[in-house]
């Protein structure tokens, strides 16, 4: 079912797949439910094939009620099993909140510790693909601001391959977050494990640190490779972990290079960038030579028309012009 | 059961090919990729769209879904500014922002273009609340697939609306797919119809693929609307000839069903009835046909000549400018 | 109508006996400002949660409400523990963490004590869910109210058990308000029971003041799932005879209604048939008051005496020590 | 109804209440929605009578269907009426995200600006009461975050009372958040209008400035005083309005201080205190003499206990700690 190219490479798609499969051999409380992963093959074609293999009973096709098959797979780990619930994308996660935060987040801490929530939710975020205002937006940073839940964004293909087994073994909610232009891209999956309690340094640099996750890594390492030729040495943080942060790894990073860029496809007001500049500020303000800068998507629903949905969209444009500046303004 | 006179019949099959034709171009132009996104289209539907909407006035409001081409056509948006908005320009019915997913138009109160699934059921409520509460006498029509059922947001609409005795005709597109789910894997109960009882809201199924049938259950369930009757239910048993997206190989479905579906076209079922009754004959129906693509040509091209919003413009419609408000 | 045996009749009898001591000794407890927060009481109700956990045994689960006291006490979830919880203290059953409104215990899987209406059912289906995959034989129960149906999740629960044959007792606490709101305000169609029938779930309407007809519909109902027959709905037809919560003026009904139900008393009217059947005498009633008086009195004492937990534990069991999970 | 005592003082409720019998009256087209705000009274008692002088249509209420009746609230809206609904608590309000953030907030956007939408959506937010983790959480930074939508938090009776009346004049969606400590505070009412384009300084000091808005408001007002006590003048200002931001205020301020701290009582990763610190770090990084601090509640679902609640949420012992941190930490 995976399809493994001679290379090696794989897309993250098939990464996803593959671990879901993994998941359902290795443990029979491991189930998927969710709108058309069976019989249509998954909307984004993720869980292709996994129903031939495994069945309609744990590859369950699920009726439109996303706040009613999302409290049912609550439900089920409470009752022992290990679902995996899909929400194809977190706009329509919305309707699923009341769930995943009034429920899941919170029932371990309410029942003074009495159960715990051992389900995973996935769901598509992002724009880049002409959707419009009501399939495109980035809300995981809701998820990463309530306590009690895990927040996971596998932005390559490894850590598309690997963070689900550890999610699985979580005893409590975690949220995987999987960027809609992420899918078709190809890598290594490597050969696992991975950690989900760290960040990573997807490019090591001194003059600066560039920190996003998901579906900005690539073009922030874009950012980092034209800044490069400009003789500004960039270093690339992938949060991965959107919640609890690893707030050590890039207070770690900023305290060496004095500078620091956030980006996130997130709208700016409130954003989760908006949090690792205050960690930052608050982590080591001695240390910074220039104010933490910002390059989010701006502040509109997401237009249809592909120049306006660019637009509106962080590039790798503003990336570079927001180092330029930050390397600039400082001292 | 009561036919509409021949002029009529003529006029809604006509709608029916101007949703048909335009919808084939669609789909040749998402391949040529200048329509982009998600595209779901009606054809084989377009009686359900054609035969309600006749009944509608221009004080009367529509709620559509992601499915909404032929609504929007039927209602009276013009071909070209539904396919410029489809191209992403700003001649488009919603400037380009919306897409094929978000066609709006005001001096139609045609209200969308939801692509959240059981969505566009609250608003329908609240649009025939408000005409309830400042005495106005229209219908809000608000159309969903059988998929949207499931949705704790249809329940709660249906309820609100018998509660409140609200002037809504809710009109359950039936394809018997929500994407690749069958009916019968996503209700208990899949008479769709039955599902009104619940809300003590008179209802009845309709064959969605006879324009005739749609014409008179719609004449009905407006009429008592309108009399004061309060929100009726419509069950529409039709069917997608088409996949449910551009993107859906259709794995959930076999050939041999489709195809028995197709025979029942509803354009060309309706036809062939017309032409026995006499009121249709080669040289109408070469003038419908002609008239369809001529429309859509035209609308292709006026979609090409059209222009890209200015970037600078980009975070405008985010809040009213004051200037501007509406309702 | 089948009646249990008289030992088990007394026993019901008893269990009610110990709800309504329980809760009046909290209203009072709550005007002493020992228990804050919301506190809803179940008296008047007392008949519906003992005539069907009465069925349940230990692989059973129970998810109730934000008006659950009744439920965990009759679950076996101690008096102690649920008043040292009112109380706040860390030995209450959720470790003073949850309050009244959330009453947790895993030995009896009680699910709750949940507080945003509607909430418990998709969890209840889960349960069972669960329960189906891995072939145990358990019946989950959910309790609602009446209020709590014209939520959407109620509708997207029941279709969810319906389709994939769950073994839940969805039982709906029909007590004719929510909050200040009555139910023909707040539903369409106020026959409960008629609701299940969208779903074609088997439902029965029970007198919900009778804990015989209680517990008779619970032996079918439970027996029926057990058979495996699929979810069952019961709309137990009651009252609440004190205010929504502590803060509520009563408003909305007045006082003569409530007193026509008061005549309807579960434990009165029970009391008095197990006297004219000769089941019950002068001294077993004094001694299920005395025992029922005598369990409030040590759980109060209980709470009084437990402790505070320290500050410094403050941020515990927001994500599950590792040691700890349960699941 | 209203009553008003011989000081002319009034009530948070009252206010509130003097303010929607006012637009009930001025405006045929307003009308209120909601659980129990009829012939209950309002839960919080912010209704009560006004269904006796204005009746059940005008003061309707709803059954329990928050994604309904708000979703009902928005096409009113659009219908030309002026709805104003109260959602009983902000926790309950996730039930109604999906019609507030995909629907409300976008369909001007959507419909290349056809459609506004004039609704105004009352809730309750807070803790405080003892009323645990499924009544007591802050999300109104959420609302903060969206594009398309005004967030109003009065935290002053003079603001309950006058707030309204441009909120419904707003022909865009108002979510209008109240803390519940407030509804017994007595103040003066005022004489109206306000404006809800501006935060205010409600202490004007010059050693810190203290940033706030809502429930919090009272306690960093006290902090302020026991600052001063320590010869440490602080300015306080509440934002009044969270979205769109009047950044102009606090920067101007922090300017002039150089020291900020901000208080919050949302969990702290991903709150809106975390915005405003980003923005001073943004807007006047070179004026600032010491990282800008927050004060929010501790990361995990409000607990019943009181002893344990009252640990959770920000206190005046910690705003006066994280202030005199701040002077401390500067040059
Ligand atoms: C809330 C929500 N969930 C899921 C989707 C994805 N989705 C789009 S259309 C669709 C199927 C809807 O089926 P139905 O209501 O029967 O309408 P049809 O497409 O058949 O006309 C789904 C699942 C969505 N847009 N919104
Ligand atoms: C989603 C949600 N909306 C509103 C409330 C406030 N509320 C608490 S109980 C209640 C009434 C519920 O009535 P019903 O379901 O009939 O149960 P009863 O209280 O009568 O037992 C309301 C409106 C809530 N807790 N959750
Ligand atoms: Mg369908
Ligand atoms: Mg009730």
């Amino acid at each position: 079912m995976t399809t493994s190219t001679s290379t090696g490479l794989i897309t993250y798609r098939e990464a996803m797949r593959t671990a879901l499969a993994e998941a359902l051999r290795d443990d029979e409380r491991v189930f998927l439910m969710g709108e058309d992963i069976g019989r249509y093959g998954g909307t984004f074609a993720v869980t292709l094939g996994l129903i031939e293999e495994f069945g309609p009973d744990r590859v369950r096709d699920t009726p439109l009620a996303e706040s009613g098959f999302v409290g049912a797979g609550i439900g089920a780990a409470l009752g022992g099993m290990r679902p995996v619930v899909e929400v194809m994308t977190v706009n329509f996660a919305l309707l699923a909140l009341d769930q995943i935060i009034n429920t899941a987040a919170t029932l371990l801490h309410m029942s003074g510790g009495q159960f715990n929530v051992p389900v995973v939710i996935r769901m598509t975020t992002g724009a880049g693909r002409q959707l419009a205002a009501q399939h495109s937006h980035s809300f995981e940073g809701w998820f990463a601001h309530v306590p009690g839940m895990r927040v996971l964004a596998p932005a390559t293909v490894e850590d598309a391959r690997w963070m689900l087994r550890p999610a699985i073994d979580d005893p409590d909610p975690v949220i995987i977050v999987e960027h809609g232009t992420l899918y078709g891209a190809k890598g290594d999956p490597g050969s696992g494990p991975v950690d989900i309690d760290h960040a990573a340094v997807r490019r090591p640099g001194s003059d600066i640190t560039l920190i996003t996750y998901g579906g900005t890594l690539p073009m922030t390492l874009e950012a980092a490779e034209a800044l490069a030729a400009d003789g500004i040495d960039a270093e690339v943080i992938d949060l991965r972990t959107l919640r609890p942060l690893d707030e050590a790894t890039f207070l770690e990073s900023v305290a060496r290079t004095h500078r620091a860029v956030v980006v996130d496809e997130g709208w700016r007001s409130g954003s989760l960038a908006a949090e690792i500049s205050a960690r930052i500020t608050e982590g080591c303000f001695y240390d910074l030579d220039a104010p933490v800068g910002r390059v989010c998507s701006a502040e509109v629903p997401m237009p249809y028309a592909a120049h306006m949905e660019t637009a509106a969209r962080p590039s790798v444009d503003q990336v570079v012009a927001a180092a330029r500046e930050a390397v600039a303004g400082g001292g | 059961m009561a036919v509409a006179d021949a002029g009529t019949r003529l006029e809604m099959l006509r709608d029916m090919v101007r949703i048909r034709t335009m919808e084939e171009r669609c789909a040749e132009l998402y391949t040529e990729t200048k329509i982009r996104g998600f595209l779901h289209l009606y054809i084989g539907e377009e009686a359900v769209a054609v035969g309600v909407i006749h009944h509608l006035g221009p004080d009367d409001a529509v709620v559509g879904t992601y499915r909404e081409h032929g609504h929007a056509l039927v209602r009276g948006v013009s071909a070209n500014s539904i396919m410029a908005e489809m191209f992403g320009r700003y001649e488009g019915c919603s400037k380009g922002r919306g897409g094929s997913m978000h066609l709006f138009d005001a001096a139609t109160r045609f209200y969308g273009g939801n692509a959240i699934v059981g969505a566009g059921l609250p608003l329908a409520v609240g649009l025939a609340l408000a005409d309830k509460m400042q005495g106005r006498k229209a219908v809000t029509v608000c159309f969903f697939g059988e998929g949207a059922m499931a949705e704790g947001e249809f329940h709660e609409s249906m309820n609100l609306a018998a509660l409140w005795d609200l002037p809504v005709l809710f009109c359950c597109e039936n394809n018997l797919y929500a994407m690749g789910t069958a009916l019968d894997r996503s209700e208990s109960v899949i008479d769709m119809a039955l599902k009104a009882a619940g809300y003590a809201m008179p209802s009845w199924a309709v064959d969605g693929m006879d324009v005739d049938a749609v014409w008179d259950a719609a004449a009905s369930a407006t009429g008592a609307i309108r009399a004061g009757g309060g929100p009726q239910f419509l069950e529409m048993r039709t069917y997608r000839f088409r996949a449910h997206s551009m993107f859906d190989p259709e794995r959930y479905r076999d050939k041999a069903e489709v195809a028995h579906w197709r025979e029942r076209d509803p354009i060309d079922t309706f036809a062939a009835r017309l032409r026995t009754e006499g009121i249709l004959d080669d040289d109408t129906w070469a003038e419908i046909t002609r008239d369809a693509e001529a429309e859509v040509d035209e609308a292709v091209a006026f979609a090409e000549a059209g222009t890209l919003e200015p970037i600078d413009q980009l975070t405008r419609w985010v809040t009213t400018d004051p200037e501007e408000a509406t309702s």
